[in-house]
């Protein structure tokens, strides 16, 4: 069993990415591997409070909620990308870590494999 | 190195002819699938001419209206438990293009 | 009394962003412009695919039972539904192979009386040149 | 002068398109027109309360705030985007307007002029 | 019509082609000012090519670092404020491509 | 002990969306990822500008005096100023006829001693090969 570190730079509604690294997460963990997914740009938007469960729009709270319960899976904002978002503490779910970007250098450091999802 | 690729686009990122490895991968998602399951004025895509292993999420086929019948013989259809195998198993670097 | 006519104009992929989404629940929103508009004033929308953007219509799209978000198939039906004019560029779906086979053509399970026509991009360009404002997703 | 209807469906920081439309939107101010900005999809992000003024991020919070006093500058928030984003009325900057998409229909419908914005 | 198009991508947009208007312009905002900056391989940019009045949006010259003396003449430069008089004055209809 | 070398490669254009800044700003925090990290144990960074990527490197952007946000020519000076490897691929600068002397290639001013290296693509395809990690924006 292995480790894979995700960054995930895209945002919440405006690409499908966050969906992809939410599904590559909850696969990688029902396989037994630990995950680690950093949040950076607009993809601080995953963590916001109060998000609404709307058939047109991605809703992921959900399953990243019972992917913090198995235990495998961390996922962390970007402390400075939230902060600029107006997306402080208060405004993020419970269970998100918030760091700054050297976390995600980290993560790296100890991850068996990268997946980095650099663009919007 | 053995690197793998992934295309979330339907048009070719202009990096992808320069890249070389032992063993290369192209997974094609989101968008990407569409170079799999379309032609073009009757010609498959450009992307699948490179030297490569090729891979595509049958998720993203299906989400779009795809038919994984349809698909170039090239390309092996996976699903997000394979592309997991995929990244631990085949390749050691990746790259989302 | 005045109809302002806008064109919905969709060139964009589904899914990678919610653009061409977005395109259709704003063009459905015409249902209920006249509350903000004096009496006798309305909007005629009229949506045309164009370039990759038609693939945007083709069928059996299974985005709600996979990524739990509604298909452009399942807006593109209530667009129809709802009477809104449904363009799709020919030469485009020609370009990929495709046929009215392939594609949203009619919404009748729903109830939806009108159908998708297939036409030449010109007669699109002759939409936006009679449109009085242009939308392009 | 004559009216101009902006829509910007592009997010705060994923993409320029919220500084061109705010600097066309005072631009367009100073030569005396009127402006309604419609943000919708990422778009919403705009109104969020609490942004932080830092410099590798666009702060946009500033100008508009400058723009509403003018009165001849409005922008309003898409209901729907905002809500499932988890940007509710308490979360967006005050004097923003929130509406259902037929709110953006109807100003184009008196608008001289409307670009709308749609890509990401 | 009277149509005026934003390009603010370093591609050609696939619709530029299709496009007719009595009067078109071309105005290049954001990363399409490039088109009016560089050369590539000692090409202009194809989007050039087309029969259209072009624009260049100043700001977004300056803040890529691309010296306004360098463009292309068929390209005359506006800033902010010349693209209001454009909107309200020279054209009628515009798209975002 | 041990280093894990991560290579950011570029290949955005700056501006339009906030990617190719968040390389910059990812790749410079690695000055103190040590303190999540054991004893002796590091990452070593490589940034390598190509493609479209290299437009990030032109002098003279006037961002921050426009759109009040840092330049990417900022933040490359704080790179070489940090001493992290700065890579810029010679055949795309050649494509746009470009040369060193319009791009960014030191950070003299604010008391940095490297320079930008410009190479051929082959040389970032070594990096590539030597890295651990591949973080590509």
């Amino acid at each position: 069993m292995g480790k894979l570190t995700i960054g995930c730079f895209s945002s919440l509604v405006g690409s499908m990415s966050l969906d992809f690294a939410v599904k590559l997460s909850e696969a990688a963990v029902k396989k037994g591997h630990e995950v680690d997914l950093w949040l950076s740009g607009n993809g601080v938007m995953l963590g916001k409070t109060g998000q609404s469960k709307f058939r047109d729009y991605s809703y992921l709270a959900g399953p990243v909620e019972e992917l913090l319960k198995t235990g495998k899976f961390k996922v962390t904002n970007c402390e400075a990308c939230a902060k600029a978002r107006g997306i402080d503490k208060s405004d993020t779910m419970e269970g998100f870590g918030i760091h700054s970007m050297d976390w995600y250098l980290a993560s790296a450091f100890s991850a068996d494999r990268v997946i980095h999802i650099g663009g919007e | 190195m053995k690197l793998a690729v992934f295309v979330n686009e339907y048009n070719e990122p202009a990096i992808l002819e320069r890249l070389k490895a032992d063993r290369f991968g192209i997974v094609l998602v989101q968008n990407g699938v569409y170079h799999a399951a379309l032609k073009n004025n009757g010609e498959a895509s450009p992307v699948l001419s490179r030297d490569a292993e090729f891979y595509a999420l049958s998720e993203d086929l299906q989400s779009r209206g795809l038919s994984e019948g349809n698909i170039d013989p090239k390309v092996k259809v996976i699903d997000y438990e394979g592309l997991v195998d995929l990244i631990f198993n085949d390749y050691e670097k990746f790259m989302w293009l | 009394m005045a109809i302002k006519k806008m064109a919905f104009i969709v060139d964009k992929l589904p899914y990678k962003s919610e653009t061409s989404r977005l395109a259709l629940t704003h063009a459905i929103s015409s249902q209920t412009v006249e509350i903000y508009l004096d009496d006798g004033d309305n909007v005629e929308p009229v949506l045309a695919f164009v370039g990759d953007g038609v693939l945007n219509c083709l069928k059996d799209q299974k985005a709600l039972d996979i990524y739990g978000v509604t298909s452009l198939e399942m807006h593109i039906k209530n667009a129809l539904l709802l009477d809104l004019r449904v363009l799709v560029c020919k030469e485009d779906l020609e370009r990929f192979g495709l046929s009215e086979d392939n594609i949203v053509m009619d919404a009748e399970e729903i109830g939806g009386e009108i159908t998708t026509e297939v036409v030449p991009f010109e007669k699109i360009q002759e939409e936006m040149a009679s449109s009085d404002h242009l939308l392009y997703f």
